[in-house]
């Protein structure tokens, strides 16, 4: 093992790593995929990297607070049914039921917010147990069958057609995108997110409100599940029970790829939208290099070590780091 | 003469761009108290972290006996018979109290059998030793900061080592426990064991050392017998220059009530029947012994632990902070004794340490701004002298000395009515203390009313106006400013029958 | 007040299931039935030990899933070849249990963090499996299952082996140094390394540990039917890390205990197959079971808040 | 686009066509029997051949890779749909672009594709297992249904068949309950476990996902049930011939599946070079077989039933 001392000065930031493979990603399968560089190609890979991305932007300030939240797909699969519930059998024109799912979907997140601000149970215990309960909930709704399809084509535009140039989630995105990061790294919630992360009392015994504080992040996290639930149904034109199965970790690679400590404290939103976007481009490529899609996942598990090999073990080096935690420990 | 115990040769060691010992030479005799002084980053810890094998020089030697021991690392020096008290406590907060002597003293394969009654024998043996009446079982987060370093000593003992380094073992310790720890010290200078010592209250430096080693900016300024030193030398060894009066006068008396407590208390925490009455521009001392119940008074206050018993009026109004932050909106600051748990988040860079108590204040609305904020840290990086990194260093890097200068930084910053402070000059250099106590006089003379709790008697005694005394988890005696150590002792001990109020 | 201790808010949990089931469904507790599902639960009681040691040295590893399919589809090919079933079993276990040192070397070795570390091998491993074997069971040769054994024997004997194994690690745990070791690290690794522990030795270890219980794992199920299915292990690492968790061992490592993770699987594993006694239609059983997790949790808060 | 449709032209020009061909997940051993049937005969038609789908069932995932190869330019896609509403978005898209688009295995929305190979309708397919089943336990008692998800469209749509057929033809057999096995073999055979155990008048055990059987045939020989309790379903000889064999497993029913990989291919390449035409009534495959069309279904036959007497003819 290194000594604190032996181990070099950060030479690069993970960010900047990442984005260097990003750009290497995308110049490999340009090379390889004539078509893969199309304007066409990209905007599908922003549409289809939106719901995952959203999740993942989700999830940043929840790992940054230290917590983890593994019940976003299971909401986003509960989200999209209720949709469904509120448009076709309650009536609702598409808006205000997209409205109603959103507040659902904080509701939702409220469930967590409540067992883990309230009752300090620990998040990857209740979030497990929602990820079952949401799941569980959307099939109880549907009884695992029922579709919601034929959504009016005025919604589908959400999901499937273009505003302004740009895929119509694109904007969304990047909306959500700019306000997560806004709120991560320009105001004193993320700061008190970092706080709370690196040291609970310690965040307590500075008067921060860490129960608002995390109640604030779970329920954020629920609200852009249920986001990313509407334009998941608008991209399909279906809600099922199914849907959003497994998008946590995926999520959850972003993030990690992105340079956030699972420990928390450490970690930023444009590492979690470059970890998004170095995952999406894969998968993608590698269909336009005619690959099968294992090789994709073959290479998400080389692409994490490397990327962190590279980005994380220098960083581990700073002495007081890794006075805390000399062993191996998430950065 | 034989060889010395220890022996260090032109030992340098960086952090990054930091030098933190840029060639000290220093030599340990066997059956000799040497005394390591230095102002906060001297290098003191950094020295004694490469004698246990904890850092690894960056160049320079290390002998013992005589002979040169390669590059140490903890194992390796643990079984040349090195044992340490480190600064910052080096326990296991989930593990009982015996597993952490045991895992520190037990040597052996890992595939040997752990002896549970021995280690709980021998636990409380030793904590006997240094007079900590501790039940063995109790995990050691649950332990106060004087506890902790009361299980720290007895690890050091428990050791049997010839070598034994104590980095501020008194830090948070109070005059008894204190008289204890030098009594087991003379002992074990008299077995023939060589004791490295640092602290940072003077006095101890007369009673207790027989050489004396000064570090000043990672270099050493010299060695010298201690009996052939005065104080106000030693200080200027130390800090360069002469140092004022060590405590500053009151400027005005003290004005009407901030806060009364009647009859306070909290069951589980052990502390009942409080009264008192705190008035505008005043300084009252909290003087007592270990588990007294100073701090957990404070954690009442401060609402980290609530009141289930009496009543807390603040300015006229009746109220109960039920967490620290209803007790910061009511104008309360709190300065914790653990500054490693809780006065400092270790990871985050000294500027947003010392800003998050305010957050509202730097920053309305809610939105940071970084160039106030900067402005703002680099002034009381100035004002406190906190050296070793710029503002944006990361606390955890600061020697122990300067990372409380930032937790106090927070505090002050806040604009409170009433401030605790909890052991505020713990591991603090004699400059900065003396600079600390103005800061806190000044603050007081503009209608801040204080509560000093403190196990440094003589700075009770110097700084306040009141005393109050503390034993068995409730207030037993106030004392006025004239009180000499003697009484307040006595008083805490249970001896005063005048309970003056 | 103090908050319940986990173990009995868990057990509290499963003793209220139990007894509903005593009341409504007693069918559920028919011997032989009861012995196949406890045979099939062995195999996930030894990876959550596994789980276990990891957590409680503040990691986690969510790749044994992916071991645990690997090492079967491994086993079963050379079982296939016609190699005896000792040098199968001696073939799968190291196999595991380089896997496991893997996973410790990335993370002890190089200062990975786990979740990055067993994320990566997770997939490859998986995918890995995927690409070479394109899902095709293996068909195992006769006289495998239950090593030559009669059902019933072969049953009790899996969960014999399974629970001495349990008991073995458990008393390891508290009664040898290497256990304590391992709570050490996960409780401050600074610490331990300043008290003449190598972190980076006890990480590895655990790492290793718990490949070599998830091969044992894989060996136990692969010789309870003829057939291994590559897809087998899908979603065993959440099975096992959820059952550690809710068993009580802290997420954040140095706390918790393995009777504990025991109560945990054994409340887990009662869930479902209560739910088809009971009737309850497949689709409320997940938002049951999460609710159960939920109230087995929430009811060590019941006592009240600590403070 | 920047370069040359290179594929898209080759329609026309005579240079090789590249078939698409979407499973519904990889790694599933009922789809890599089709994919072999698949290979043959693109080999045979001189065609490339793409196989590609998610590694696990998701509707999502399916659009992506569609819309990826509407990008990659391919000029048959031939998709067996995990869900027919989804999909139909992206098989759309693709036919807006000019690419040919036919389904296998599972369909789309009718106007989304322009043929789809049917194997079995999902009433055949529901009525052929529930007349197996009244037929081997005499038509009454407790049965119950394992499937792989609870979500999965086809799923549902074959119970809903048998369900009917329950109902209009067998009113003394009861359907005690609906279990998802994940697509695991193992988790069917703890499923099986179990309801042998919870229902103990149960006479049958239809499994509707490939590995189910298997698993549910162990469960039942471990239960030493093998005798009282039936099993059957949909999957695949190789993985069931031992428990056939041994009496355990009754009767397994499937189609040619690599029959069924290579008339996809086929009709894919006969559509795209427009040898096969809307409205024809039957579909001549380049390799001389001839298979009927019904309406905008090409039909692949009658699904095969296999027991005791005939798995040992079929081997894959
Ligand atoms: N792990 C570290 N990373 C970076 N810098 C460090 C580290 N440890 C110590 N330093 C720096 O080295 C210098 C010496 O620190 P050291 O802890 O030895 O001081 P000290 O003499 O013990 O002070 P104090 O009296 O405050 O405890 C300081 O400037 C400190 O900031
Ligand atoms: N009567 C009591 N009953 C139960 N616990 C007690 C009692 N008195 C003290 N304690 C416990 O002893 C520990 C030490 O108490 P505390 O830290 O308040 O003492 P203190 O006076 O602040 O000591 P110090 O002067 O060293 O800071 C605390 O954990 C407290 O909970
Ligand atoms: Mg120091
Ligand atoms: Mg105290």
């Amino acid at each position: 093992m290194l000594t604190p001392s032996a181990m070099p000065r950060p030479a690069l930031r993970h960010e900047t790593v990442l984005l260097a493979v990003v750009l290497l990603e995308w110049l490999c399968f340009h090379a390889l995929g004539p078509r893969f560089g199309t304007l066409e190609n990209s905007f599908d890979l922003l549409r289809h990297s939106a719901e995952i991305g959203l999740l993942a932007l989700a999830m940043t300030p929840v790992i940054l607070t230290g917590g983890i939240d593994l019940s976003v797909g299971s909401l986003l699969g509960l989200c999209a049914v209720l949709y469904g519930k509120l448009w076709r059998d309650a009536g609702l024109d598409p808006g205000a039921a997209a409205g109603c799912t959103l507040a659902l979907g904080a509701l939702a997140g409220g469930l967590n917010a409540a067992l883990i601000a309230g009752l300090r149970l620990p998040p990857l215990i209740v979030t497990l147990g929602t990820y079952s309960l949401f799941r569980g909930l959307a099939e109880a709704i549907t009884r695992g069958a029922d579709t919601f399809t034929n959504f009016p084509a005025s919604f589908l535009f959400l999901g499937q057609e273009r505003w302004l140039g740009l895929p119509s989630q694109a904007w969304l995105f990047a909306a959500v995108a700019a306000a997560v990061w806004l709120l991560v790294h320009r105001t004193t919630f993320g700061r008190a997110c970092r706080a709370h992360g690196f040291a609970p009392e310690g965040a307590r015994h500075a008067g921060l409100p860490a129960g608002r504080q995390l109640a604030a992040v779970y329920m954020l996290s629920g609200l852009i599940a249920a986001l990313a639930a509407v334009i998941y149904t608008a991209r399909l034109g279906q809600a099922r029970a199914d849907a959003g199965t497994g998008y946590e970790l995926l999520a959850i690679t972003a993030v990690v790829l992105g340079g956030t400590s699972i420990f928390g404290g450490r970690g930023t939103v444009h590492g979690t939208l470059l970890g998004v976007a170095a995952l999406a481009i894969l998968n993608n490529g590698l269909v336009h290099a005619r690959q099968p899609r294992e090789v994709a996942g073959l290479l998400t598990g080389a692409l994490l070590l490397l990327a962190l090999a590279a980005g994380t073990a220098p960083r581990l080096g700073t002495a007081w780091r890794a006075r805390r935690a000399p062993h191996p420990s998430p950065s | 003469m034989s060889a010395p115990l220890l022996e260090l040769r032109r030992l340098t060691k960086s952090f990054g761009g930091a030098r933190a010992l840029r060639g000290v030479d220093f030599d340990l005799r066997a059956g000799e108290v040497h005394a390591l002084l230095g102002e906060n980053g001297a290098g003191k810890s950094t020295l004694i972290r490469i004698i246990t094998g904890a850092h690894r020089p960056d160049g320079g030697t290390v002998a013992v006996d005589g002979r040169p021991a390669g590059p140490l690392d903890p194992r390796g020096a643990h079984q040349l018979g090195i044992a340490c008290i480190y600064q910052q406590p080096a326990l296991f907060p989930d593990l009982s109290i015996a597993e952490n002597l045991a895992l520190r003293l037990e040597t052996g394969g890992s595939l040997r059998r752990v002896d549970w009654p021995a280690r709980h024998r021998r636990a409380t043996a030793l904590l006997e030793r240094v007079g900590a009446r501790l039940d063995p079982h109790r995990e050691v987060r649950d332990l106060s900061m004087p506890e902790q370093q009361l299980v720290e000593i007895a690890c050091a003992l428990g050791a049997g080592a010839r070598i034994v380094v104590m980095d501020e073992p008194t830090a948070a310790l109070t005059q008894a426990e204190q008289t204890r720890l030098h009594g087991v010290v003379r002992e074990l200078r008299a077995q023939g064991t060589g004791v490295i010592y640092i602290t940072h209250r003077l006095e101890e430096i007369f009673v207790l050392a027989d050489r004396v080693t000064v570090l000043r900016d990672g270099e050493s300024v010299g060695t010298r017998p201690a009996a052939d030193l005065t104080e106000p030398e030693l200080i200027r060894l130390m800090v360069g220059r002469e140092v004022a009066q060590p405590y500053p006068p009151a400027e005005r008396p003290p004005g009407g009530a901030v806060l009364r407590l009647r009859r306070l208390g909290r069951r589980d925490s052990g502390v009942h029947d409080v009264s008192l009455d705190l008035h505008a521009g005043e300084i009252l001392g909290l003087a007592g012994l270990v588990g007294a119940g100073r701090t957990e008074l404070a954690r009442i206050l401060f609402g980290l632990t609530p009141a289930d018993a009496g009543t807390i009026e603040l300015l006229g109004r009746t109220v109960r902070p039920r967490s620290p932050r209803e007790a910061v909106e009511m104008g309360l600051a709190y300065v914790p004794e653990d500054r490693r748990r809780h006065g400092v988040i270790l990871d985050l860079p000294l500027a947003h340490n010392a800003s998050l108590a305010s957050h509202r204040r730097l920053f309305p609305g809610g939105w940071l701004r970084p160039a106030a904020e900067r402005r703002f840290t680099e002034d009381f990086i100035r004002d406190l002298g906190i050296r070793g990194g710029g503002p944006f260093a990361p606390a955890g890097s600061l020697s122990g000395g300067n990372q409380q200068k930032v937790a106090l930084a927070r505090w002050l910053a806040t604009g409170p009515r009433v401030l605790i402070l909890d052991e505020p000059t713990q591991g603090v250099d004699i400059g900065a203390k003396a600079e600390i106590h103005r800061l806190v006089r000044r603050l007081a003379g503009e209608g801040l009313a204080v509560l000093l709790i403190s196990s440094d008697l003589p700075e009770v005694i110097g700084m306040s106006d009141r005393i109050g005394v503390m034993r068995g988890g409730t207030l037993t005696a106030v004392l006025p400013r004239d009180a000499t150590p003697d009484t307040v002792m006595a008083a805490a001990l249970g001896r005063a029958t005048e309970a003056a109020r | 007040m103090k908050a319940w201790p986990r173990e009995l808010s868990v057990g509290l949990a499963l003793a209220a299931l139990l007894g509903a089931l005593a009341v409504f469904a007693p069918g559920f507790f028919a011997g032989p039935p009861l012995l196949s599902l406890a045979a099939r639960e062995a195999p996930v009681l030894l990876v959550a030990c596994g789980a276990a040691m990891v957590i409680v040295c503040r990691q986690i590893d969510i790749s044994s899933g992916s071991q645990f399919a690997v090492v079967s589809v491994a086993a079963g090919l050379l079982a296939a070849e016609g190699w005896p079933p000792a040098a199968v079993a001696a073939a799968a276990l190291v196999l595991g249990t380089t896997l496991g040192a893997l996973n410790g070397l990335l993370v002890a070795g190089l200062g990975l963090p786990s979740i990055v570390v067993t994320l990566a091998t997770m997939v490859t491993w998986r995918e890995g499996l995927r690409w070479w074997r394109q899902g095709a069971f293996v068909n195992l040769p006769d006289g495998l299952q239950w090593l030559g054994l009669d059902q019933t024997a072969g049953q009790w004997t899996l969960i014999a082996a399974a629970l001495g194994l349990f008991t073995l690690l458990a008393i390891a745990s508290r009664h040898l140094a290497a256990g304590r070791h391992l709570y050490a690290v996960g409780s401050d690794a600074e610490a331990a390394r300043l008290a003449g522990i190598r972190p980076a030795a006890v990480t590895f270890g655990a790492f290793t540990l718990a490949g070599a219980l998830t091969a044992l794992a894989a060996l136990m199920n692969v010789i309870q039917s003829p057939q291994v299915d590559p897809k087998s292990g899908t979603g065993l690492e959440l099975k096992a890390i959820a059952a550690v968790v809710v068993g009580g061992v802290a997420i954040a490592g140095g706390r918790g205990r393995l009777a504990g993770v025991l109560l945990g699987l054994l409340l887990l594993a009662t869930v479902a197959p209560a739910l088809t006694h009971l009737r309850i239609e497949a689709h409320w059983e997940k938002a049951i079971q999460g609710a159960i997790i939920l109230l087995a949790v929430a009811a060590e808060r019941a006592r009240g808040r600590p403070a | 686009g920047r370069a040359p449709d290179s594929a898209r032209d080759a329609a026309g020009g005579g240079k090789r066509l590249t078939v698409a061909l979407l499973p519904k997940s990889k790694g599933n051993a009922y789809f890599i029997s089709c994919r072999a049937g698949a290979e043959k005969a693109a080999r045979a038609l001189g065609v490339d051949l793409l196989f590609d789908g998610p590694t696990d069932t998701d509707p999502a995932k399916q659009n992506e890779i569609i819309e990826n190869w509407i990008n990659l330019g391919v000029d048959v896609i031939a998709a067996a749909c995990e869900n027919r509403e989804g999909i139909s978005t992206a098989l759309r898209k693709a036919q807006a672009r000019g690419i040919k688009v036919i389904t296998y295995d599972a369909d789309a929305l009718p106007d989304a594709r322009a043929f789809f190979v049917n194997q079995a309708t999902p009433e055949g397919i529901g009525h052929t297992l529930m007349d197996e089943a009244a037929r081997l336990t005499n038509a009454e008692g407790e049965f119950a249904v394992i499937l792989s998800t609870l979500t999965a469209s086809n799923m549902q749509e074959w119970l809903k068949h048998i369900r009917a057929r329950l109902a209009e033809k067998y009113p003394r057999m009861k359907l005690v309950a609906v279990r998802p096995c994940d697509d695991q073999k193992d988790k069917a055979q703890t499923e099986a476990t179990t309801l042998l155990s919870a229902h103990p008048g149960l006479r049958l055990l239809m499994n509707i996902c490939s590995p189910a059987v298997p698993g549910a045939a162990e469960a039942v020989k471990q239960a030493g049930k093998a005798v009282r309790v039936k099993v059957i379903g949909l999957g695949l000889p190789s993985e069931n011939r031992r428990y056939v064999k041994d009496g355990v497993t009754d009767s397994v029913i499937l189609w040619k599946t690599e029959d069924l990989g290579a008339l996809a291919v086929e009709a894919a390449v006969a559509l795209a070079k427009g040898t096969l035409q809307p409205g024809a009534t039957s579909f001549r495959t380049a390799t001389g077989a001839t298979y009927e069309v019904k309406g905008d279904q090409i039909l692949l036959g009658q699904p095969f039933i296999f027991n005791r007497d005939n798995i040992d003819q079929f081997n894959f």
